[in-house]
């Protein structure tokens, strides 16, 4: 249970419902926000909008055309003129053909400009693999954005985070992209009420303390890493980065000072993957503290398969993570 | 392949590939139903004309690119039903090894080079055999399966673009079965035609009524000869209906069930085409009988063949990320050689 | 601004903005000579007839977006020389306080969204002021600059057909100069005309004189008012040539020296519309010069305000990242106040 | 000095020159390459192909649209059905206009289709700042193109390496992106002559042998690293990695078990940057061996500034470099 659950009233939501509250809520709140992507009018990819088209019409959740690149490109035009525009892009892996607009628009449009013009700008983009969707409709990519000068990534792992994240992400006046694992939507968590609950860019959740190792899961493998802690002989503290850029360095490090071993869990591909980056934060940060070798838990450098004897061999699971805590300790 | 249908055999000969796809894609909706077959599916009912129509006008070492929605160019332009049914089950005798399934399949020896569901991605990559084939002075050329949908796409301006500008033997086919996903033509065009696209590249644009295999065959006859004179890449729009779903699952909350039986009924490219033969006096209803027979025992086998193919070793997830070896790909296949199902723990 | 050139003075006025973009721009290219401007930069010099018969169309609230090749535009829609030049030399005064230089320009306050260096890019964010516009329901619309080779390029597609679609208040207006860098017109194109692409998008499609003023300005007007209408886009092809080469520092294999005296001195649109005013006896030879005298003064004070302009402080090179501060920004900047000038260590 | 040049024939030529040379010769020896980009045909940007298309023709080196989708796309479909495009990206910024080839396309199409097809495909992308080109002409996204499965990645920093690597590349039954440092194109050095000199992809180089710390530079910052090598008062061990994917983590880490301290000099933006991957791989293989917190050294996660007095505040130098050797020893 995260912080931000700790102390409220609450109430259960599955990922899919959390992210469709917060659009929501922003969508009541704010006349400048509008969604648009390919078939949005229907619910878009696995719903995640269903209900919204017909709540607030086309000129706030419309359909676009198979055209990633104006999408996106037409949204940071649309942000710099002063609307909040929310894209989805549908599958992750999609990314590559508007990835000009992430990089180079989105995230530079501000800078170069000498801060002349602002782009609060959200994209969602749906990640993971385990529905042998295979190497094009299965990738994690949230890596390669959060390289990225300028723009802010998010990617959580529970309904709360990714309630409280999807509402300061469309609120932010800087570009996010928040990424939505497609195969814990029906993941379900306490989600803070009323008050207008939100999770700020930029900070960590410890999802459960612990004393001897830290491991940082994210999406999908944070359910794992909570299960794998389960079945080792050790006190396992599982912390959620949620926000990848920003990312709370010192809630890491800080874990890091007290268990001195460290496992990183993510469903990036593993060679230049987020895990390095968090591995080396902590080395920079915490580096006398740390006990025993890292441990990376990822995709294997591999695109995925689509059989699903082949897809289970590349993607990580709670043994994974198992296996990885038992090598520290 | 390469051939007008002239003669009854080659019309019966289409007529045959295109119930085989019709009946391919019953087993797939049904065993995909059974959780027999996993992923996503995209089946292609309704239009088996465009299919079998352009690669009946193909050569076997034309080569061929397609979409997500690829089964019926599969079998059309010669991959075997059964292997490409095991494909679908992830199996190791799979076309692809069960690497690929449904969205991704390959068969280079069969002139079909890939199956590309990122939307667009197959015209670029039939651009790409185009210009292999003019550099190569070669006596094929391709053609490259798109949806009206995919016309919005940048990647899909720019290759044919590129296409007409350097004057390649290419042949984009525009499948226009007037959705995309659950968008309507006109939520993303504002034309009547995709066709009329073809005048920005200063190419010829070719409508032809999706559903008659035979004026399929001659635009796509005419425009390969124009390809292989050297006259450059023809844009043809083939006007069609997909009777499924956009993905097998798909609700349709976007068209009326009317609609599809109206298609279904009054156009369906099998039995038009099973009419004009009958009524031009080829085909009894025996002969057609025996055809359903023999695709359905066909598909019997196939089907038997898939469920009982092997499941690719799990190890072979690390085969083919390169063609000469990495260091990182050895490392994790060893590792899992050594400690069993892995995802991966570094280098 | 939003005028027919229809009295003495607007002529006048249209001209002589025509004249302090060809005289901003000489002393863009001698100052780079001098290596006194640092970067790229690309001159727009024989092309100011397209900046400013649009621009003059244009209301101040209306945006533009633009390519590499801004200058022109960015005057003509009301941009300062002094800032615009400062921004060359990357001044802190400067219209985006150095930190854009000659390919990043933007002031939002006169409409200019920004100069967009990536080819095609000032396409899309033109298409996506129109949305603000269309749901806003305002009464101003967005122009989109782009050049003949930029065509080719996938996201100008995608981003008209959007606009088409959705009927937004946007013109596209296609600055064929018939040059991207060193390549000519059909080497990249298989059409006569950029124009004929508008029939991809069923939208009218314009050819106009660039070297004509008062020719663009009547079109661009009419493409106005079509979008305030609703009535939604309008590609305008601009005919016209660059002087210069596509950099500074070109040296222009690609075409004869002949070619570019025979435009200079046929089809000047300075020396043009100076002839037709003088003709239509609006213009006598003092009231031409002083306009040039009068220029020249601006322009020799913009080059004294960016010279004298100070330098952006290196710290401020950690600002506008984001509007919202990120800890990883903030540490880079507080490291460098510590210790100086500093590539960053680790975070 | 290299391995490879220790006991060959030389003869001194620039970047430029090296890669020039390299792709004339594999021009000469196998009539199924050929080159194509925008301006090609005048030597594209930075004049490195210069004199080619006189030399071989249309059929061989030719110029293109501004279609960088299509030219990777179309290069793709080249490479799968016979011959070795060498595609010329230019500003390896304009990379995220064609990134779905390159992510989905040229990295995926041999696994998803199971081995049916290869993909010998070549694009070279000229990086990095210090030319006052501003934010979308100066960015180095190396980083990116790494952590893409299936996709090789080489970033030479020498001609030596500019040389053997090129050959390597357009050889390579696999799809390798050639980065090219554009203000090294004047760097000279010493390349072996004779013997169809080749550098495998995969192997760094040791640039400069020592005893007391081991700084990891690419491209431009390998000369500032050797320079600053020279201003402190320690044995500096230089290494190129050169070969970007695979890296050769052997040799990087067997020099850390001898210096036990890491500095790593590298332009790309620092988070989630090449700088943590190479930490990580020699926390995860020396991890005993090292003495000192790790240093990296790249681009404070800012686009690049046009002013030069921004950029070079942002854009990391010999200083730097020196710096954070001090910090270690
Ligand atoms: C780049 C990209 N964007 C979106 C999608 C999701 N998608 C898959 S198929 C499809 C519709 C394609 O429509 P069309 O081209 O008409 O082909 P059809 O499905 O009708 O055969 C969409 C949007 C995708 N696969 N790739
Ligand atoms: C995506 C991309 N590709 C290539 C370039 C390099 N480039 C800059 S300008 C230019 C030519 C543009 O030609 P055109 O659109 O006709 O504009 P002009 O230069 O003639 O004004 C090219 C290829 C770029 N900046 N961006
Ligand atoms: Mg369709
Ligand atoms: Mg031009």
């Amino acid at each position: 249970m995260s912080a931000e659950t700790a102390d409220r009233e609450t109430e259960t939501l599955s990922m899919r419902e959390a992210i469709r509250a917060a659009l929501r809520e922003e969508l009541l709140a704010d006349d400048d926000v509008f969604i648009m992507g390919q078939d949005e009018e229907d619910g878009g990819s696995f719903e995640v909008t269903a209900g919204l088209h017909d709540e607030f019409g086309f000129d706030r959740v419309r359909n676009t055309p198979i055209s990633e690149a104006a999408q996106i490109g037409s949204g940071v035009g649309a942000a710099a003129t002063g609307l909040r525009p929310v894209v989805n892009l549908s599958f992750a892996d999609f990314i590559g053909v508007c990835f000009d607009q992430v990089m180079n628009q989105a995230g530079k449009t501000r800078y170069m400009f000498g801060g002349a013009s602002e782009v609060p700008l959200t994209i969602r983009a749906i990640e993971g693999a385990g529905l042998n969707a295979a190497a094009q409709h299965s990738g994690t990519v949230h890596t390669l954005v959060a390289h990225l000068p300028g723009v802010k990534a998010v990617a959580p792992g529970t309904p709360a985070a990714a309630m409280g994240l999807m509402k300061s992400a469309v609120r932010s006046n800087d570009p996010v992209v928040f990424f939505e694992n497609k195969t814990i939507y029906e993941r379900h968590g306490d989600v803070p009420t009323g008050d207008d609950f939100t999770v700020p860019l930029g900070e960590a959740s410890i999802e459960q303390a612990g004393e001897d190792v830290t491991v940082v899961a994210t999406q999908r493998l944070l359910g794992e890493s909570i299960a794998a802690a389960r079945d080792v002989d050790a006190s396992v503290e599982v912390i959620d980065p949620r926000s990848l850029y920003p990312l709370d360095t010192d809630t890491l490090a800080d874990s890091l000072r007290k268990t001195g071993r460290l496992v990183v869990a993510d469903e990036s591909p593993l060679s230049y993957g987020l895990h390095a980056e968090i591995v080396t934060r902590v080395v920079e940060n915490a580096f006398w503290s740390i006990d025993a070798p890292v441990q990376r838990v990822g995709v294997p450098d591999t695109p995925i398969p689509f059989a699903p004897s082949q897809e289970d061999e590349v993607v990580p699971d709670a043994d994974d993570v198992r296996r990885a805590i038992q090598r520290t300790v | 392949m390469t051939e007008t249908l002239d003669t009854p055999e080659k019309r019966r000969s289409a007529l045959r590939t295109m119930v085989l796809i019709r009946e391919f894609e019953n087993h797939v909706r049904d065993r995909f139903a059974d959780n027999e077959i996993p992923g996503f599916v995209h089946l292609s009912q309704g239009q088996e004309a465009v299919a079998v129509g352009v690669c009946t006008a193909l050569s076997r070492d034309d080569y061929i690119t397609s979409t997500h929605r690829a089964h019926g160019h599969s079998l059309a332009k010669g991959l075997e039903p059964d292997r490409l049914l095991a494909e679908l089950y992830g199996k190791a005798e799979g076309h692809c090894g069960g690497r690929g399934g449904s969205m991704h399949v390959a068969d280079l020896d069969e002139g079909m080079l890939g199956a590309q569901p990122i939307v667009g991605a197959s015209v670029p990559l039939g651009t790409g055999a185009g210009i292999t084939a003019q550099l190569s002075d070669a006596d094929w050329m391709a053609t490259a399966f798109c949806g009206d949908g995919s016309v919005a796409a940048g990647q899909v301006h720019e290759a044919i673009n590129l296409a007409a500008t350097w004057q390649l033997p290419v042949v984009f086919v525009v499948e226009n079965n007037q959705y995309s996903e659950g968008m309507v033509f006109d939520e993303q065009h504002n034309v009547e035609d995709v066709a009329e696209m073809a005048s920005a590249y200063g190419i010829p644009g070719e409508i032809v009524d999706g559903q008659d295999v035979t004026a399929v065959n001659e635009t796509m006859r005419a425009a390969r000869e124009r390809a292989l004179d050297g006259d450059g890449p023809t844009l043809i729009e083939a006007k069609t209906y997909r009777y499924r779903g956009h993905f097998e699952g798909d609700e349709q909350p976007y068209r009326s069930q009317e609609e599809v039986e109206d298609w279904r009924e009054n156009r369906d490219p099998i039995d038009n085409y099973r009419e004009r033969l009958a009524a031009a006096g080829e085909l009894t209803d025996e002969e057609f009988e025996a055809i359903r027979t023999e695709v359905k025992a066909v598909m019997a086998d196939a089907v038997e063949f898939a469920r009982n193919a092997d499941e690719p070793a799990p190890e072979a997830a690390y085969d083919d990320v390169f063609v000469e070896e990495a260091p990182e790909i050895d490392a994790f296949r060893e590792r899992m050689a050594a400690d069993g199902d892995n995802g991966g723990v570094g280098l």
